[in-house]
């Protein structure tokens, strides 16, 4: 029976209730522990069960299946990672503010305890760049990126649906990790031989291994389809010097991924062997050692943060043309700048482990090398600059954290610039100095390019804009939090205080981790109005609505289609003449043109693939982490057997009629000619049905 | 399609197989492309393999545990494997019945799965002589590389069994020609992997 | 070379003073702790240098980042909307401005590489200090969660201290007996990692008789934040005494007291054992054998092995309360629930 | 109803394509043969060797592709070309890089680990 028992549940036992230990012994501190972990893990399974029960309750099932699950829809998946990427937030940012707090009290004690505070840094630095920040700029790319290159959808709409089925399935491997504890303590980065068995023996390291996994083939699916769909699904006349900067960063970014993952593929599978078959890369008795794994993880990492950095830059480079009024200054300068930051972001990883005791002169040259990188950022910041030189700039929402963004970015990009000096670096490593510049790169870079595009793209998918008072609310509280919250992490970097540090006992501290902690009540602020704001914006979505879907006078092709636009996106693919295809239409009088003929459309049929996949990955890696072979053996098995199924499957398309496509695009057709059409000084007024006056009217004037 | 250019690297189908070669541009494409991504995991770990060579731990080195003469046969299966593998695209192409096709795949195939079956065996004697993976540093990273490769080879046959079925429910269909062109890329892909192991292991190793 | 000279100049540039006092106010405020914590408060010339660097990059940076935060208010405010400033939607590209876009980031880089390339090759952690003096050898083993300071010439080791001449330079190795460690005291100079079964080295000096907080800064599990020491730059003839007194009253490094150490502990908790609870933060070990240090490098049980037999504590009454390590507790360091 | 099937264009593309796989099938076993024949059989000196085999094994990748898997430097498509080229550049970087880090730490800091 107990064989049996073993068979059945591996190594998972009591120890993994994350209230077991406040039960075997119940100390104040286990407690407050034992009961913050509890409530953690409560939400996670109370939240489960409310939506389990809410969907049940609106019989919606049926809708959520057909019309998301297993849809392909570029459009929908693109919505369901952002959903993905919501819900991890919310706890990395909780885990965040956990810190935040333990810190502002962690003179000498504090009240978390040690191992939950190693776990919450390590969740929250795993969720927030493997499950917020790429599936977050995953989902915008997979919305946008389509619709502004004239496609109908990706090249591979299965394997997209395929590559969100794997990150979702590793962020359920993380809540569960929750529930039935521990998660890794080592860092994001995961260094052995801290992660090896003989240190970290339980199952925590594993959880993070196969979360890790999850997402980067997923990651590395994306960005092959991501780079196929650019080169080869462009509506004619659509060259690449035509396609919007999003688009090229969209492009750099899906390169970065086919090849920047493999290295961390090679890393995590390696670190998996030692732990699992005994092998021995990383551990230093029996001829390993963990310097190639530093070595390899970095390899991934640098061109990582450019992953995440990329797409915000094109978001950016949209928003301060269009809230410009004007063409985006340098469009070849600011495409050959991404390129080389891309190119120039493979060859600096070093400077993650300057202290390792390497040659002075391989540190000068990755030094150096690093430093080349803020020439081409450089030149992207100064060229927003002149966008907005002899422009008319509108202080929309987007437009401040754009604001926002270059003004912070520049004092984080300059702290990167002082660590990228060996001798200097070997002062500020590993303390919170680094974590301030990384957070000054990751919050106003990363995640306001993702508010900002969030703010900018949302009337295009859903139809109606989002509440402004709510949203400025927002966007100011982020500034002001963020600056409050990381710029005396800088203070106390150079103060000497190591990142990762629970406790500490130097006085000198407090008054910085009191203001940081203050700040990170600001951002949770910020965090509170962007509920407020999308719920409000929910309520009122008839008076926000935008049908005709061009609210903020744009260049692109997606804004020359309604909103939300249709499953194909154009009932007839676009020739593409001009740069700002779009902005040139409306420019000649030439945009909302009724089509000569409609045609038949092919679209890629529902596949269940996606579904079956995540659930199977999901239970292949939950064996691993806790050693139920059987489970292993038996969703693999499942998976395979999917995936040879699916290769039997030949209708894969569908038809929509010409009929239909005339119908829905003529019924819009008309309701453009009923439309006002509105200047820019009615944009952000409930007149902004979507339609731009034209130019000749002064419509930017 | 002009002659002159090709869609995509591979054998390209050509006019002859419309659809088949339409379909083949942006899937041959990605397929390449994450080919591409692939063969970033085999030269790390190629890397990783000349970094670890120190770490022996005083167990076995290459001079102990490596067989020039499996390894050579091993890349001659390999390499006529690869052969015949371009026979079967041009009777693909070029022959409208699957007789040829089939004959020649099958032949890759069994070239394939005799490589297999080799190295399982270079294995099993390695191991007699205590060269498990987790006797050194050196010999987890002989293992991980070497055998990555053993597992692509392994995953190709498999594929070729369920293009083999395919071929059975849905005849010569576009499903089946794109897979083969995309099962082709892999193979000598895999061969491309081998002359790198073969080199660097093997020879770098006995010399 | 950044030389001192040189870095003086570069601080002079960016107000050293003032900045050190700001910096000192806080501290004091905050109740100053005896100890430096900051290169920007340097007590040695590595630090000294580094700081010098800093602030250079930092003033050089300023030339192409300020005009970014300047301007940018400047342009929205200007070109608002609904203001009269100039307006053309057109004019995307002008071969003056990018001359400046491109020309000035490439100077300043080019400026700040050439000093980079100097400054990483002049603080160079394995160069050793130029000085009139021989340097002290320490040689530092990383465990969890404490440090231990050989000293091969004197034959003493201690823990929770570094002890060094102000006169001489320190001329470090170092290891670690187990995960991944960042040997790191900021007021006097670079950090350097420490590795198991690796050797880094690292050179420092003080200029002065101080202390100065010392730390790990690699996170190495649950009492990390706990892995701090004093490094204490001593007058030459308070060094001599402190070498004496340490080979008199320290506790000879045996076997057992190795393993008890080497185990998976705080310092104080391992003080509590090896050094009957003086609660001083301090351990020294006297007759620590020659090769100890190679000998951790090499191998557990190599240390284990050079080490002679002896008691854990130095009174009977300690030995009984200590608990008896498992037989291979060094093959799995960490238990699950090591001493609380 | 196969080759007649043909057209004289057709049948000029199969011919030069097996002729594709047949030189390249010939290349490849000479390169492979002349390495693995040098290492039984010659004395040579270990550097010789290491570089005839590493020459070699360079020479016969580029076969590969020019002959089996018909990429041509003249004939491919841009996003073909780039794709390969970035990728040569890459693992250039990254294998390169790692060897020159990771050895040079040797030196430093372990040198039991050389090779
Ligand atoms: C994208 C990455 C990202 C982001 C956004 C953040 C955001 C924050 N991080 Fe963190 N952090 C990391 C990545 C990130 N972090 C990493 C990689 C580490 C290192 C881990 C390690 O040591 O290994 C780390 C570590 C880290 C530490 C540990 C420091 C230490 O080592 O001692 C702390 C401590 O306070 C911290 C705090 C915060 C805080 C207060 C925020 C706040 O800014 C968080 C607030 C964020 C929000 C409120 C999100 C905003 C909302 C949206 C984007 C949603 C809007 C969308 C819709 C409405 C649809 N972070
Ligand atoms: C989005 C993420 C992001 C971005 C964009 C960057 C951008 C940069 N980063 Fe950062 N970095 C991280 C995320 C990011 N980083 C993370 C997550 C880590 C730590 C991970 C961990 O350890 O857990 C890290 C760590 C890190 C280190 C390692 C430090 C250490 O571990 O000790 C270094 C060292 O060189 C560095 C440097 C840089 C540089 C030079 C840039 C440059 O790209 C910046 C370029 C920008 C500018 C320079 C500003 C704009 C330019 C101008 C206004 C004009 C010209 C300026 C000059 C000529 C100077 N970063
Ligand atoms: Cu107190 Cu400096
Ligand atoms: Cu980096």
């Amino acid at each position: 029976m107990s064989y049996f028992l073993d068979m059945l549940l591996g190594r998972l036992d009591w120890d993994a209730l994350p209230f077991w230990k406040m039960l075997q012994e119940p100390t104040t501190f286990n407690i407050i522990n034992g009961t913050i972990v509890t409530g953690a893990a409560s939400m996670v399974v109370l939240g489960g069960l409310a939506l389990v029960a809410l969907i049940t309750w609106f019989g919606k099932w049926r809708v959520l299946w057909s019309d998301w699950l297993t849809s392909v829809d570029h459009k929908k998946i693109g919505i369901m990672f952002i959903v993905v990427a919501f819900v991890m937030l919310a706890r990395a940012i909780i885990e965040a503010v956990f810190m935040r707090a333990q810190q502002s009290v962690g003179l000498g004690g504090g009240f978390l305890s040690a191992e939950h505070f190693g776990e919450f840094f390590s969740t929250h630095g795993t969720i927030m760049i493997f499950f917020m920040a790429m599936p977050f700029l995953t989902g915008v790319i997979n919305y946008i990126m389509p619709l502004q290159i004239g496609a109908r959808d990706l090249s591979f709409p299965v394997m997209n649906s395929i590559s969100l089925a794997l990150t979702a399935a590793g962020a359920v491997l993380v809540m569960v990790s929750l529930v039935l504890t521990p998660f890794s303590t080592g860092g994001w980065s995961g260094y052995p031989p801290f992660t090896e068995s003989p240190y970290s023996p339980g199952a925590g390291v594993d959880y993070w291994i196969w979360a890790v996994t999850l997402s980067t083939l997923s990651s590395t699916m994306t960005g092959i389809n991501f780079a196929v769909t650019i080169y080869k699904k462009r509506a004619p006349g659509m060259h690449l010097m035509r396609m919007p900067l999003f688009c090229w960063t969209a492009l750099t970014t899906a390169i970065l991924m086919i090849f920047g993952m493999p290295p961390l593929t090679v890393a995590t599978a390696l670190l998996a062997l030692d732990r699992y078959l005994d092998f021995h890369f990383f551990t230093t008795d029996l001829g390993g050692n963990m310097m190639n794994y530093v070595n390899l993880f970095w390899a991934f990492g640098h061109p990582e943060v450019y992953i995440l950095i990329l797409p915000a830059f094109g978001v950016f480079s949209e928003i301060f043309s269009t809230f410009s009024g004007k063409r985006i200054y340098g469009y070849k300068t600011l495409v050959i700048a991404t390129i080389s930051i891309a190119a120039l972001s493979f060859t600096v990883w070093l400077h993650h482990f300057f202290t390792m005791g390497q040659d002075a002169s391989i540190n000068a040259v990755f030094g150096i090398a690093t430093m080349l990188i803020g020439i081409p950022t450089g030149v992207k910041i100064y060229d927003w600059m002149l966008t907005m030189y002899r422009g008319r700039v509108r202080l929309t929402i987007p437009m401040v954290y754009a604001i926002g963004f270059i003004m912070l970015f520049v004092i984080g990009g300059l702290t990167g610039i002082i660590l990228a000096n060996p001798s200097i670096d070997y002062q500020v490593h590993n303390t919170l100095f680094l974590v301030a510049h990384f957070h000054n790169m990751l919050v106003p870079g990363m995640l306001f390019g993702m508010l900002a595009g969030y703010n900018y793209w949302f009337p295009k998918a859903f139809g109606y804009r989002l509440n402004e008072r709510w949203g400025y609310r927002a966007a100011y509280s982020w500034i002001i939090g963020f600056i409050l919250a990381f710029f005396p992490l800088y203070a106390l970097g150079l103060l000497g205080m190591p990142r990762r540090t629970v406790a500490f006992l130097e006085p000198a501290y407090l008054p910085w981790t009191i203001v940081a902690g203050i700040g990170a009540l600001v951002v949770l602020f910020a965090l509170f109005s962007l509920i407020m704001q999308l719920g409000v914006s929910i309520r009122r979505r008839v008076t926000y609505a935008v049908p005709i879907g061009d609210p903020w006078d744009g260049f692109s092709l997606e804004w020359s289609t309604s909103s939300p636009p249709p499953e194909y996106n154009f009932p007839v693919i676009p020739q593409i003449a001009s740069r700002d295809p779009f902005r040139s239409e409306k420019d000649s009088g030439q945009a909302y043109q009724r089509p000569e003929e409609y045609g038949n459309i092919e679209m890629p049929a529902n596949s269940a693939l996606g579904p079956v996949l995540a659930v199977v990955s999901f239970l292949m890696t939950f064996g691993l982490v806790w050693y139920m072979w059987w489970l292993v053996i038996g969703s693999g098995l499942m998976g395979l057997a999917a995936l040879v199924g699916r290769s039997f499957v030949r209708r894969t398309t569908r038809i929509i009629s010409a009929d239909e496509v005339r119908r829905t695009h003529e019924s819009w057709l008309d309701q453009v000619a009923r439309a006002k059409a509105i200047t820019r000084a009615d944009e952000r007024d409930t007149t902004n049905q979507g339609l731009a006056a034209s130019p000749v009217e002064g419509a930017v004037q | 399609m002009t002659p002159t250019t090709n869609r995509h690297p591979g054998i390209n189908l050509g006019d002859m197989h419309e659809e088949a070669s339409d379909a083949c541009e942006s899937l041959v494409f990605g397929f390449w492309v994450f080919m591409m991504s692939d063969l970033i995991i085999f030269a790390l770990l190629f890397a990783t393999y000349v970094v670890m060579l120190g770490g022996t731990a005083g167990g076995p080195g290459p001079h102990e545990l490596y067989e020039m003469k499996s390894a050579f046969l091993e890349t001659m299966l390999l390499l006529a494997s690869s052969f015949t593998f371009g026979m079967a695209s041009l009777a693909l192409k070029y022959d409208r019945t699957k007789g040829q096709l089939l004959g020649w795949l099958v032949i890759t195939l069994l070239l394939g799965l005799a490589f297999i079956g080799l190295e399982l065996r270079d294995f099993h004697l390695m191991a007699s002589k205590d060269g498990v993976p987790s006797r050194s540093g050196f010999l987890s990273a002989f293992y991980a590389l070497v055998s990555l490769h053993g597992l692509h080879v392994t995953g190709a046959c498999l594929w070729m069994l369920v293009l083999f079925g395919q071929m059975a429910v849905h005849g010569l269909d576009t499903g089946v020609k794109t897979g083969l062109l995309r099962l082709g890329i892999l193979w000598h892909f895999l061969d491309i992997v081998w002359i790198g192991i073969f080199s660097v292991v093997y020879l770098g190793g006995l010399v | 070379m950044m030389s001192r000279r040189q870095s003086i100049w570069i601080s002079h540039l960016v107000q050293r003073y003032q900045f050190g006092l700001l910096l000192c106010l806080f501290v004091t405020l905050a109740g100053c702790s005896e100890h430096h914590l900051s290169f920007l408060d340097p007590q040695g010339p590595i630090a000294a240098a580094q700081r010098g660097h800093y602030w250079f990059v930092v003033a050089l940076s300023m030339v192409v980042v300020l005009p970014v935060i300047v301007l940018t208010p400047w342009l929205v405010w200007r070109y608002r909307y609904g203001g009269t400033a100039i307006y053309r939607p057109h004019w995307t590209f002008s071969k003056k401005m990018e001359w400046l876009i491109w020309g000035m980031p490439v100077l300043i880089v080019a400026v700040l590489s050439y000093v980079l390339w100097t400054a990483t090759h002049a603080l160079d952690p394995y160069q050793p200090l130029s000085s009139d003096k021989e340097p002290l050898r320490v040689q530092v083993v990383g465990y969890d969660w404490k440090w231990l300071f050989i000293y091969p010439e004197q034959g003493i080791a201690i823990a929770g201290k570094l002890m060094f001449p102000a006169d001489r330079p320190l001329a470090l190795e170092l290891t670690s007996n187990t995960v991944m460690q960042s040997f790191f005291i900021p007021a006097l100079g670079s950090q350097i990692y420490a590795m198991n079964n690796m050797v880094t080295k690292l050179h420092l000096a003080a200029g002065a008789p101080g202390t100065f907080r010392g730390q790990n800064a690699q996170y190495n599990g649950k009492h990390f934040h706990e892995q701090r020491f004093t490094a204490e730059a001593l007058e030459p003839y308070a060094f001599s005494d402190f070498v004496e007194a340490a080979r008199k009253t320290g506790v000879p490094m045996t076997r057992q007291r190795y393993e008890i150490f080497a185990d998976p502990s705080t310092l104080s908790e391992a003080e509590r054992i090896i050094d009957n609870g003086t609660n001083d933060g301090l351990i020294s070990f006297s007759q620590v054998p020659e090769g100890l240090f190679e000998a951790i490098v090499d191998g557990p049980l190599l240390a284990r092995a050079l080490l002679p037999s002896g008691p854990v504590a130095m009174t009977p009454r300690n030995v009984s309360a200590v608990p008896k390590a498992p037989a291979g507790a060094s093959i799995v360091p960490f238990k699950k629930e090591a001493a609380q | 109803m196969t080759r007649h099937h043909l057209s004289a264009q057709q049948e000029n593309e199969r011919s030069s394509e097996l002729r594709s796989y047949v030189v390249g099938y010939v290349l490849a076993l000479i390169l492979t043969l002349t390495p693995f024949a040098l290492v039984a059989w010659s004395d040579l000196s270990n550097m010789k060797l290491w570089s005839v085999i590493g020459i070699c094994a360079l020479i016969q990748i580029v076969v590969h592709f020019r002959f089996f898997l018909h990429v041509s430097l003249a004939k491919q498509k841009r996003e073909d070309l780039h794709l390969i080229l970035f990728t040569t550049l890459i693992l250039v970087i990254m294998v390169g890089g790692t060897l020159w880090i990771i050895l040079n730490l040797y030196t430093r800091i372990m040198p039991s680990m050389l090779p």
